[in-house]
């Protein structure tokens, strides 16, 4: 009896579609629409399969080709990564659903085998537990990415996509010096490994890799000024990519930095130094998102907002700055994937992407619209949506101690909320109760594009009105992080 | 006695669903549904009228319990919030039948409701989560509710959110450092972590907690949002906005003064001015000022409803002033009023919504003569507008009293001199709000206007007569005032259902035989006059023009800038405008940071990729110095 | 040393050539220098010097003296991951050119701000 | 019981006998001042009564109509505030502050009859009445509250009391009460202070569609008024009266001073009367608090 709870069919199942996606245009050209929705609905339930045994012992390692840790390649799975992977999947799934009714143009099959890529990657890239497979992860996710960012092959589409791509090689490459070194450093791949070896290094010697990895995660995570990708990137992308892109890519990289800090770099000075980056991040994404006319530019921004708000709750360095992270992640992942989804349906609706031309849209297309002010919303942290709580919780963390340095970051963080309420609620007055343009007839979007919106709306909502599990489990996976229960966990149950 | 707070609280954003929903039934259904719920609410919130505290644990986050509570003062806010809510929603019922669109008709049932719903949360909340989340699901609720009036009021709610929004992060940092030291965000734990912690600690926590309520009272400087907000808003929702929505703010200016920061307290941490912490004297001063530069503005106003919005902030005045004393009069002064406010601002702002709904215009210098149209109407504006300038016997004149007296007694006198000043200044725009709407000649386009229907009178009327109730029997509000503020550890006042005996340091006020008296002089003097030969009715165009003849065609009615005159004595204050200063700083930051984006990202991918080199090479050359760089 | 020395001049020929060369084709081609250069960078590290290839290919091997096999198989992953990224870099340059008629990245700016 | 009912009627009587009084001495001082003869003294009366048995009266409306009744009711309502020669009807009910209020009940009536009238020159004047009252209400405030605060009370009868003996506010507050004084001439709308009711500018203000019994009706409230703002000029700062001969004799003094300044004087525009309040009489009024409150 083979344990479907397995970690690692977390991502084989989603790369055997890709190849299956592939070939199957052959026999068929609307089969490769659906498959997707197959592998991403098999994904959320071996993913909640899995929660049972993460909630029991707190980590689950699976391993490749029978060999042990640290020589075999392993996938580690605890709260944390569980529950980003379950984010992703469902994410895969609900934007899959999307994609049938949303993407109309050739070569589809490539599309959607590349698409699926995309989540696999991510996938990948949250459960590894071996740093040259992050590497490998990294490099699928960005390929995929490269190639489906300049999927429309349009004169902007293929410009950023070629300096996503120039950027984003660069990245791999300085993320492969940096593992290499490290490897060199300590002869093993396996970050729980490198955590024990690597106590023995000199300072230089550990983070000058660190300088390295740093820097190639964080040109994929959106980092300033390393993001600079990003916000050609995700307009010129198909909405439901930018989705993912927005949704959880970004939030993966970032992850991939949590982990690595927290597990191998685990230095106080480190999170002081990262928390410049965050602010800045913060800072230039929300005030770039307030000058933008063009609505998918916007939401990019945004993201780089947000990216950099819950990058500061990380670098807080504490269980309640990590627990107040991952909630801005499920609020940030979960929003931003929405609007990015509904955002679509309404430039199909419209026919363009300039925000002036989306007045009055929220009088047509009502249940777009409606969620739209849902995930706007919570992303500003209004209650009573889930961003309050996150934020309530980012705020508080920071607040512990009330020295000067955090009082100003927080003033810098609420003047950013400020910033980036000033630009939602123009949006959504503009949609709401603005007067229509143009003649256009503005139908509502179809149903299966709605039906992925509503899905994550809905989600978005209950959480939003039923927080305790998340925040228990948020809290848990925090505390696990802080006490070093990943490292703990993973040298007993995987045997090193 | 067994109600339930959350079920009070639950209430209205039940009932916002369901009207909602209803409205896809029928309008009526909507309709009714509206008002039944907001009718429920006002029922379930009467049977708290004799608990003097009440507490229930609703949940809790991150360690903190949330808690509901209510107490007399409370009780008070509940009865302005739920009993205006359903005036207001009645009022709705006819007068935005004009909306076709019935979704955007849903919604504002819906979200009227939501409103109601959010600030009881706020109200009844025992612990700063509770009541900060109330606080924003009131200001984006409210946001919505001010939009729906059309083009202008897109700039006037979206100035709005902003502000509140702002407002709002003030306190969310008061909060976030009170969780740190206190763990625990209940009333009592934080009033108890306050009185142990440094003066300058509590006094940032003063000072950001009521930048947030003074944004949403809309006490100056603070108030640059208010004027627009509140006459862009359709006419049903101005009363909600300026009887109700601004009292939270005084309701939280009241928490923080008193609730979570005994007297005593700030007492001890500040030097005291006139016997008064410095903070609050300075929010006496803040107050004052309000109520001197926006009755200057008031005054000034050619829109009805702007006029009504400015003398808004000048009330609000009058109530941050009161609750600012410290005293046990001043304070209840400061409450009463609010409870008065709101009620005589709502019923002017209904009847100035009544004639809009009618005539379609809040310009005053259109209008004119109205008073042989819309009778009714124009009796519940001059019971409004008597109410507000503070003449006897009417209630704005009682809590303004108490509040005088309370200045007097801690010999404040040159606060006493601005609240008297703003006082008088409101004969002068009260005046110009009747005589322009109601007196004068009638213009010939409005000679087919009608009186309101019934369900748009009978709020008014119900104010009216709330007017005058709590006019001539101020003991019945002061019963409930008194009895919370005993809990809040003030001395009883002497009182009784009347008005205020004679005291040692106060005069006596016994509203009723002022009342009686003025009653029996005025029916003496009419019957005085009815003994002498009757009048002939003459035309409005019966008319002394110096020999001229007055015909319908011309306007021959002195209505537009009315106070020209006085304008030009107060000319030198307005050169300076609270809102340009702010405009110029947002557009200062606008330019500075459209300049700086477009300097970032240049679109050029070798700037691009030299930001990753340079990322590099810093955090490579940190490292190799050996991390002294941090 | 040597072989440290010379995958890092790789590198920075690579990074020289991505941020001042103007032309699509040269800054590929500086992506690859530094690709190159990190695969060699990868293999030097796993070198000794007269090893033999981490084969048990015939009995008597000292496998001291074997070289690490663990960077040949990541090189071998990462040269197939930089030949993936270039081909789909030259299509983009190929497509880039028919929209905008110039190989100068300069003039490739219509996204920006 | 009986002395109660026979003083709330007698006290409006008296108070309106001493207005109208004064009325008929105005007139005829000012004609010898102006080296007249001018009319016989009891020429107001002639004309009250012409004026109320007047039979053809015209009215604008109910509101019109109102006007000058609701100004003779506010009028009587202050009457009963302010204490006449030992008797004090309702200063139990209302003290100072609130006598500045219930002053007010009396032309705001009258404004609003007025405004009904549907004539500019009456609008015109109500504009420029009311803005004159917010001119002098900022020194009389002042000085009301250096009194209150000069004898810890607000009870104007307990004010009176406090000045028995000859310990008059004149003499202990001089520069409050010459502002009181200047404010009185404000109150009245007497020289320079009659822009109000100029009659060659806006046709006598607020009266002016007013004729018949409705204008008997306000030179009535007239009279109350001239009475009201003098009497509390003298409870103030003349230290009232015991017995109403004495206090007619003090009011008399007043006004007959009020008369001797006031036909001298040429009119204020109605912004500069304003400004004239707002400067000299304020500064002098607070310098006058201040002594106060330093004290």
């Amino acid at each position: 009896m083979v344990n479907l709870a397995n970690p690692i069919l977390l991502i084989a199942i989603p790369l055997l579609f890709v190849f299956l996606i592939a070939f199957s245009s052959a026999f068929s050209k609307s089969i490769a629409k659906y498959l997707p929705i197959f592998a991403f609905g098999l994904n959320v339930v071996i993913a909640i399969m899995i929660i049972p045994d993460v909630l029991k012992n707190g980590l689950v390692i699976a391993t490749t080709a029978g060999f042990k840790p640290p020589i075999a390649i392993d996938m580690v799975v605890d709260r944390l990564s569980l529950f980003l992977a379950i984010i992703a999947s469902l994410l895969g799934f609900v934007v899959s659903i999307y994609n049938v009714f949303y993407i109309d143009e050739e070569p589809e099959e490539k599309f959607y085998a590349l698409f699926t890529l995309l989540v696999a990657g991510v996938i990948w890239m949250i459960i590894t537990g071996d740093l040259f497979n992050l590497f490998v992860a990294f490099e699928v996710t960005s390929i995929a990415a490269f190639g489906l960012v300049g999927f429309h092959r349009d004169k902007g589409a293929v410009e950023a996509g070629f300096k996503y791509l120039v950027m984003g090689s660069i990245g791999g490459s300085f993320l492969l010096v940096g593992v290499i070194m490290l490897y060199a450093a300590t002869g093993t791949l396996n970050i729980v490994d490198i955590a024990q070896k690597s106590a023995e290094l000199t300072f230089q010697q550990k983070f000058l890799a660190y300088a390295l990895i740093f820097t190639g995660l964080g040109i994929e995570g959106a980092l300033f000024p390393l993001n600079a990708w990003l916000p050609d990137a995700h307009p010129a992308a198909p909405s439901s990519v930018s989705s993912i892109l927005s949704g959880i890519m970004t939030t993966a990289a970032i992850y991939a930095i949590f982990r690595i800090t927290n597990t191998i770099f685990d230095y106080n000075q480190i999170y002081f130094f990262l928390m410049f980056f965050a602010l800045l991040t913060l800072i230039f994404g929300e005030v770039a998102a307030f000058f933008q006319k063009d609505i998918k530019r916007m939401l990019a921004y945004s993201t780089i907002g947000q990216t950099g708000l819950f990058f500061f709750a990380f670098t807080l360095h504490s269980t309640n700055g990590l627990q107040g992270a991952f909630m801005q992640i499920i609020n940030h992942s979960l929003s931003k994937s929405m609007l990015f989804l509904i955002v679509g349906g309404m430039i199909m609706q419209v026919g363009s992407r300039n925000i002036d031309d989306f007045a009055g849209v929220g009088r047509k297309m009502k249940v777009s619209a409606f969620f739209l002010a849902v995930g706007m919303f919570s992303l500003m942290g209004l209650p009573p949506f889930f961003g309050f709580w996150s934020k309530l919780k980012i705020i508080f963390a920071a607040l512990q101690q009330t020295n000067i340095l955090m009082v100003a970051s927080v003033v810098i963080i609420l003047l950013m909320s400020v910033v980036e309420g000033a630009y939602f609620f123009k949006l959504l007055q503009a949609m709401f109760f603005g007067k229509p343009k143009q003649d256009r007839e503005i139908k509502e979007a179809s149903l299966g594009m709605l039906t992925a919106v509503v899905v994550l709306g809905l989600i978005l909502l209950f959480v939003s009105f039923y927080p305790t599990p998340i925040i228990d489990f948020t809290h848990q996976a925090a505390s696990d992080l802080m006490n070093k229960n990943y490292i703990n966990l993973a040298l007993k149950l995987g045997g090193l | 006695m067994n109600m339930s707070l959350e079920l009070l609280l639950a209430t209205p954003f039940i009932g916002g669903l369901l009207t909602y929903i209803g409205g896809k039934v029928h309008r009526w259904v909507r309709n009714i549904f509206a008002v039944l719920f907001s009718l429920l609410t006002l029922g379930e919130m009467s049977l708290f009228y004799n608990t003097t505290f009440k507490g229930d644990v609703w949940g809790s986050l991150f360690g903190s319990k949330l808690i509901l509570q209510t107490n007399p003062i409370t009780w008070l806010f509940l009865l302005i919030v739920t009993s205006i809510s359903l005036l207001v929603i009645v009022f709705s019922v006819d007068d935005m039948k004009h909306e076709e669109d019935h979704i955007v008709l849903d919604s504002y049932y819906m979200q009227l409701l939501f409103v109601e719903g959010a600030m009881i949360g706020i109200v009844l909340a025992g612990d700063l989560i509770t009541f900060f989340m109330f606080w924003e699901i009131m200001s984006w609720t409210s946001y919505f509710l001010i939009v729906h009036g059309g083009k202008k009021s897109m700039d006037a709610g979206y100035k709005y959110i902003i502000m509140s929004i702002i407002g709002a992060y003030a306190m969310f940092v008061a909060i976030a450092m009170i969780y740190s030291k206190a763990h625990s965000l209940v009333y009592p734990d934080v009033a108890l972590v306050l009185s142990q912690s440094s003066p300058t600690f509590t006094i940032w926590i003063i000072i950001l907690l009521g930048v947030g309520f003074f944004v949403k009272a809309a006490v100056m400087p603070l108030h640059t949002w208010l004027p627009d907000a509140h006459s862009e808003a359709p006419s049903p929702v101005s009363p909600l906005l300026s009887g109700v929505l601004i009292k939270m703010g005084a309701y939280g200016l009241f928490i923080i003064f008193y609730g979570l920061m005994s007297a005593n307290l700030a007492k001890n941490i500040m030097p005291s001015i006139f016997s008064t912490p410095v903070l609050l004297y300075i929010v006496q001063w803040l107050a004052a000022l309000s109520i001197v530069l926006a009755t200057f503005l008031a005054i000034m106003q050619e829109d009805a409803k702007r006029l009504l919005a400015y003398s808004s902030i000048s009330q609000i005045g009058y109530v941050v002033l009161g609750l600012a004393t410290g005293t046990s009069l001043g304070v209840a002064g400061g409450l009463f009023h609010a409870l008065n406010h709101a009620i005589f601002k709502s019923l002017l702002f209904l009847a100035v919504g009544a004639v809009i709904y009618r005539t379609g215009t809040r310009n005053l210098s259109d209008l004119g003569g109205l008073v042989k149209k819309m009778p009714f109407t124009f009796v519940a504006l001059v019971v409004g507008i008597i109410a507000l300038a503070g003449v006897p016997p009417l209630n704005g004149f009682v809590s303004k009293w108490m509040i005088y007296e309370a200045l007097l007694q801690k010999k404040e006198v040159f606060l006493l001199i601005m609240a008297f000043v703003g006082s008088t200044g409101a004969f002068l725009y009260v005046y110009r709000l009747v005589h322009s709407i109601f007196l004068g000649q009638l213009s010939q386009k409005h000679e087919n206007v009608k009186d309101v229907p019934i369900l748009m009178q009978i709020p008014m009327w119900v104010l009216v007569i709330a007017t005058v109730i709590y006019g001539i029997f101020p003991g019945l509000a002061m019963d409930v005032i008194v009895k919370g503020m005993k809990m809040f550890g003030f001395a009883p006042i002497a009182y009784n259902l009347y008005g205020f005996p004679q005291g040692s340091t106060m005069g006596a006020l016994k509203v009723i035989n002022i009342a009686s008296v003025l009653m029996i002089s005025f029916v003496v003097a009419w019957i005085f006059f009815l003994l002498f030969s009757k009048s002939r009715k003459v035309s409005q165009y019966d008319n002394y023009a110096a020999g001229q003849v007055v015909t319908p065609e011309l306007k021959y009615n002195y209505s537009f800038g009315f106070y020209m005159s006085f304008g030009r004595v107060i000319k030198p204050i307005f050169k300076i405008s609270i809102e340009r200063i702010y405009n110029y700083w947002v557009d200062a930051a606008k330019i500075f940071g459209d300049y700086y984006m477009r300097r970032v990202y240049t679109g050029n991918l070798e700037t691009y990729n030299s930001y990753i080199v340079i990322v590099v090479t810093i955090a490579a050359a940190a490292v190799l110095l050996g991390g002294k760089i941090w | 040393m040597i072989y440290y020395l010379g995958s890092f001049l790789l590198i920075a020929i690579g990074l020289y050539a991505i941020i001042i060369k103007k032309n699509l084709i040269k800054i590929l081609i500086g992506l690859n220098l530094a690709a190159s250069g990190v695969n060699l960078l990868i293999v030097s590290i796993g070198y000794i010097k007269n090893g033999t290839a981490p084969i048990f290919s015939k009995i008597g091997i000292n496998p001291s003296a074997m070289v690490d096999p663990i960077p040949q198989a990541l090189t071998l992953t990462a040269i197939v991951i930089d030949a993936s990224e270039l081909a789909l870099a030259v299509a983009f340059v190929v497509l880039l050119y028919r929209h905008y008629g110039t190989l100068d990245i300069k003039k490739i700016r219509s996204l920006k701000w | 019981m009986v002395k109660m009912i026979l003083i709330a009627i007698g006290a409006p009587l008296v108070a309106f006998a001493i207005g109208l009084s004064f009325m008929m001495i105005k007139r005829k001082i000012v004609a010898r001042i102006q080296r007249r003869y001018g009319p016989t003294i009891i020429q107001p009366i002639y004309d009250v009564l012409k004026l109320l048995v007047k039979e053809d009266n015209i009215s604008h409306g109910v509101i019109f109509s109102l006007g000058p009744i609701i100004a003779i009711a506010g009028s009587i309502l202050a009457v009963f505030f302010i204490p006449m020669a030992g008797f004090s009807m309702l200063t139990g009910s209302g003290d100072l502050i609130a006598l500045l209020y219930i002053m007010a009940i009396g032309s705001l009536g009258m404004a609003l009859g007025a405004g009904d009238s549907a004539n500019p020159n009456a609008s015109i004047g109500i504009s420029r009445a009311l803005t004159l009252m917010f001119g002098y209400d900022l020194p009389l405030v002042i000085i009301v509250i250096s009194v209150a605060l000069q004898y810890h009370t607000t009870n104007l009868s307990d004010i009176v009391a406090a000045q028995a003996n000859g310990n008059w506010t004149l003499w202990t507050l001089p520069l409050s009460a010459i502002v009181g004084f200047v404010v009185t001439y404000g109150a009245l709308g007497e020289h320079p202070f009659d822009i109000v009711t100029a009659p060659h500018e806006v046709a006598t203000g607020p009266m002016v569609e007013y004729g018949g019994k409705h204008l008997g009706f306000l030179m009535i409230s007239h009279a109350f008024h001239i009475y009201i703002e003098i009497a509390l000029f003298v409870d103030l700062f003349l230290g009232g009266a015991s017995n109403i001969l004495i206090f007619y004799l003090k009011m008399f003094a007043v006004f007959f001073i009020m008369i001797m300044f006031d036909e001298v004087l040429p009119r204020f525009k109605i912004d500069d009367a304003v400004r004239f309040y707002w400067k000299w009489p304020t500064v002098v009024a607070l310098i006058s608090l201040i002594i106060v409150l330093v004290k």
